[in-house]
This record gives C-alpha cells, structure tokens and sequence, in this order.
C-alpha cells in the first residue's frame, strides 16, 4: 500500500491500491513515522499506482499537509489519476498543494507545474 | 412494461466491506455500458455513502447492516439508496456543509456529502436520529456510442 | 466473538444478471484471498446455481427473484446459498442425474448440478414444488501463502 | 462475442467474452448459420479469448457435435483456459471433441493432440 524512498531534502511515499478509508489509516501511521523521524523539507504522495481514492484521501492529504506546515516543510501530490483529479478538484484540495505530474517515464521529473 | 432491473443487497458495516461495496454497484450498472468516467463517478458517490455508514452511523453501538439498492430506471437513469439502523443525524444542514465532520481526530475531511453531491445528478438525505440514516443518489449516463 | 461477513443480495431472475451475480459474490469471496482456482471454482458453481433459477424456476410465469448470501465462515469455508420462489423441483433425484434436463431444446446440457458438486465441497439441494428451490455450497479454502 | 473465419475445408468460430446462457443463444445462430450454409469437413470453436464458461457452454459444444455429425463434419475445441478445461473434464465433454492448444502463437497449428 504504501513504499518510502528517502532522498536529501525529500520523502517519497509511493502509494498503491485503493485509497479509501479501509486502507488509509495504515499508510498514515507509515508516513507518519518516517516524516516525524526525518523532517524532511519535501514530502511527495505519490498516486501514480493508486486506481482509486475517495474523501478519506482528501484527510490523508490535509493531515500530511498539517503536519509538513508545523516543521516548515512542503507537501507535494504527484502523478493522481483523472479520478483523483475529480475528487480533489470537487473537494477545493486541489489548492492545499503543489500538483504535479511526473509519470509516465517513472520517477522522471518533468517538473510541469499544474495550473488547473 | 417490463420490469425494472434492481439489485438490493445488505451487509455488516464493517470496513472490508468498502471496496466490495464499491465493485458491486459498478459490477450491476455496467449493464448500462456507462463510461468509464460514469462509473468512476459512481464509484466514488458509493464509497463516501457506504464509509459514512461503517465510520458514523453506528460509532459505540455495535454495528449493524448497511443496505444498497440500485435500480436502472428508464432513459439511463441509475438511482442508488444506501440507508443504515444507526444514530442518525441530528443536524442534517449541518452535516452537509463542507469540511464538517463530527470525526476530524480520525482525519475525517468532512467532504463526503460534498464528493456526492459533485458525483452525481442529484442527492437526499433523510434521517431520523436514533433510527437511522437513508441516502439516495441519482445519476443519468449519457447516450453512448451504442445507441 | 466478531460477527462473521455476510453477504445477503436479491435481484431478478433474468439472464443479463448471470455474468453480475458471479462478479459479485467473488468480489466479496476475495477478502479471503482464496487463489485464482479456488476464485473460478466459485465463479463457475454460482453461474450454475443462478442460472437455473434463470431457466428453469419461473417457467411459465412472472419472473421472480434470485436471493444469493454469501457466508464467510471460519476456517476459511465459504457457504453459498442461492434460493428461488419458482416452480420447485418435483423429483430432485433425477434433476440431479448427469445429463438430465428438462429443456434439452434449449441446448441446456443437464450438467449443472454435476459441475456444482465438483467445483465445491458440498451441494444441498432443498426444494417444494410451487415454492421453489434453494441450493447450498460450501467450500473451504486453502491456507494460502499470507498464513 | 463470435468472429467466424472461413478456410478451405475448414471454419473456425473465434468465441470471445464469458459464455454462458445470457451469451449462449447469440453465438449458436451464428455458427450454426454458417455452418448449415457450408457444411465445412472441420468445425473448431476456438476458445483463446474465452475468459468464463459454465454448462451452457458444454450444451454449445454437443449441439454443434450433433450438427457435424449430421452430415459427417468434425468438431474440433481449441485453446480452452484451465477453467474451461476443468469444466470440460468434470462434465465428460472432453471425449465429445478433439481438444487441441495451437495458441500462443495466435493461429499458429502445434497440432499436439491432447491426452489428459
Ligand atoms: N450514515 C450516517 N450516520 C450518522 N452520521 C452521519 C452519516 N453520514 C454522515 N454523517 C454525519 O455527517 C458528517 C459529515 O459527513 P461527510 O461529509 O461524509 O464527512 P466525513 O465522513 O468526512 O465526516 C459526518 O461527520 C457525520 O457526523
Ligand atoms: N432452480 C430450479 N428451479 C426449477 N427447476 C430446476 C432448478 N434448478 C434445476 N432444476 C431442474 O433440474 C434439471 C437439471 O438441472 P441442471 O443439472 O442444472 O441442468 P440444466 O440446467 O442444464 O437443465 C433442470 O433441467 C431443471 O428441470
């Protein structure tokens, strides 16, 4: 469900699956852990092998982004699906953090800040 | 007139029921050859009305069913119920506003109703406080290709 | 002791519901991860179970429904019943007689109950003529590799 | 659901889809249309894009057995997948027809009989 890949100045949280409520409280005690142990100054979710999220993946965004805000760093949303795109357009997250897309050539950073 | 396709089905609200919840629907509606969009936007309709029932509707009593009817109506039109026996809610008005959630420590967004109404044509919700809670949720597919 | 899953679902007995009433009940089996053999075993036995109640319950008349639950009991054994409310089965013996069938016209094998019995571990078949049918299936997973 | 394709003495019914009664009926005609229209020596119902069948499927195989046989024509089954396969054995049918894998070189002939 969820794979971390630590890098200086920033975390990746490679999540997986479906996002709902069922799964997230597992990835946000993994997360957790790993943020509040390294601080890091970036931290990515990564949904590019995520098929599905609903609201319960709007609080995993919030809280992360909650938690980033309390030690200055930043939170960025790589990679989610038009689905994803939906829930988080509708739900006015889109506006939380930084969208980017960075797939397909997987882990390639094409850097095209999301403007929607 | 032949009779309407409808699917009524009830299971505990307990969380590994999410997901099944979720195929399920989209498992009947497919009947209708909704596009991927449509059933990506039911999908998601489905899963914030089934998880309130598992996360809300019975929190200190012991859990109860959660019951889902689809019926495909006429003209495309798919029309979704999903009702529980749990607490209830008080403050309907309340309830629906965006961002409130009654279970924020959980990382509750308080976007669920918000997710609903966006997904689909048309949204209700009837409570009654101690008896329970009854969703329904319509949505009309456009025509397709397939005549 | 934690309540067990269980799975209760009714829809008409028409035919474009077959290939839905097989999704659904591996879609809810799948929470036991049961391997991709055990998963179309199921699959396979449901398709029969279902449409028997398609073909053969309300034969000359008003269609009715088909109620299937889905029970995950411990131990990994899984019990399927699949019930109707059409004509009955007068003499169960010979409906369950390899290669009989009452509507060879139809190109219907009379091999419905013979693979229900060899893809599961068990077959009841309970039926009053002008009541209907139920069948029940029991099958019990392997341990798998997740332990 | 069924593409059909002509050969000197032969006619393959390329099946596709999940067969079962809701299908069934749809295919029949088709074959059986073609086949009472050429009367080819071989019938192969090819099952390679088969993903399900129950008995319906075996009720398709012995009618279209009955209809070969009607005028001294040989029906062959091609490439069922281990599901249809199981079906096939558990209902007897797998002594009704020849059964052959000439997949995955999509219509490629192996032509190595089965002896399960
Ligand atoms: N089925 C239900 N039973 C009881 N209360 C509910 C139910 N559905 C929603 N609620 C109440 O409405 C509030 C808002 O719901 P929603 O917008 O889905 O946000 P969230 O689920 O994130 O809290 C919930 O926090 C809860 O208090
Ligand atoms: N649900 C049912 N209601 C009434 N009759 C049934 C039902 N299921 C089976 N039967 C009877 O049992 C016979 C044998 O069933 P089966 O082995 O599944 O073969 P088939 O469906 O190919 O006829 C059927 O032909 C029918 O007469």
């Amino acid at each position: 469900m969820v794979e971390l890949k630590s890098e200086p100045n920033r975390l990746t949280a490679l999540l997986s699956g479906e996002l709902d409520h069922h799964h997230a409280k597992e990835i946000r005690e993994t997360i957790d852990f790993a943020v509040r142990d390294q601080l890091p100054p970036v931290v990515i979710l990564d949904f590019r092998r995520v098929t599905f999220m609903d609201s319960s993946g709007i609080g995993l965004i919030m809280g992360r982004s909650r938690l980033t805000d309390e030690y200055g760093g930043t939170l960025e949303i790589h990679n989610p699906s038009p689905q994803i795109r939906k829930v988080l357009r509708i739900s006015g997250t889109d506006r939380l953090a930084v969208i980017r897309n960075t797939s397909p050539a997987e882990g390639k950073e094409q850097d095209h800040e999301e403007t929607e | 007139m032949k009779k309407l396709n409808e699917l009524r089905c009830t299971f505990p609200a307990r969380s590994e029921n999410e997901g099944f919840a979720r195929t399920m629907v989209c498992a009947f509606a497919a009947q209708l050859d909704p596009t991927v969009e449509e059933l990506a936007d039911l999908r998601t309709a489905v899963s914030e009305a089934v998880t309130n029932c598992i996360v809300h509707a019975y929190r200190g009593m012991e859990a109860g069913d959660v019951t889902v009817t689809v019926r495909l109506l006429p003209d495309r039109v798919i029309h979704i119920r999903i009702a529980d026996r749990g607490c209830g809610i008080a403050d309907i008005e309340q309830a629906m506003q965006p961002l409130y959630s009654s279970a924020p420590a959980e990382e509750r967004a308080g976007l669920g109703f918000t997710v609903m109404q966006g997904f689909t044509d048309r949204l209700n919700v009837t409570s009654k406080p101690g008896k329970g809670t009854v969703i329904t949720m319509r949505k009309k597919l456009s025509n397709g290709d397939q005549g």
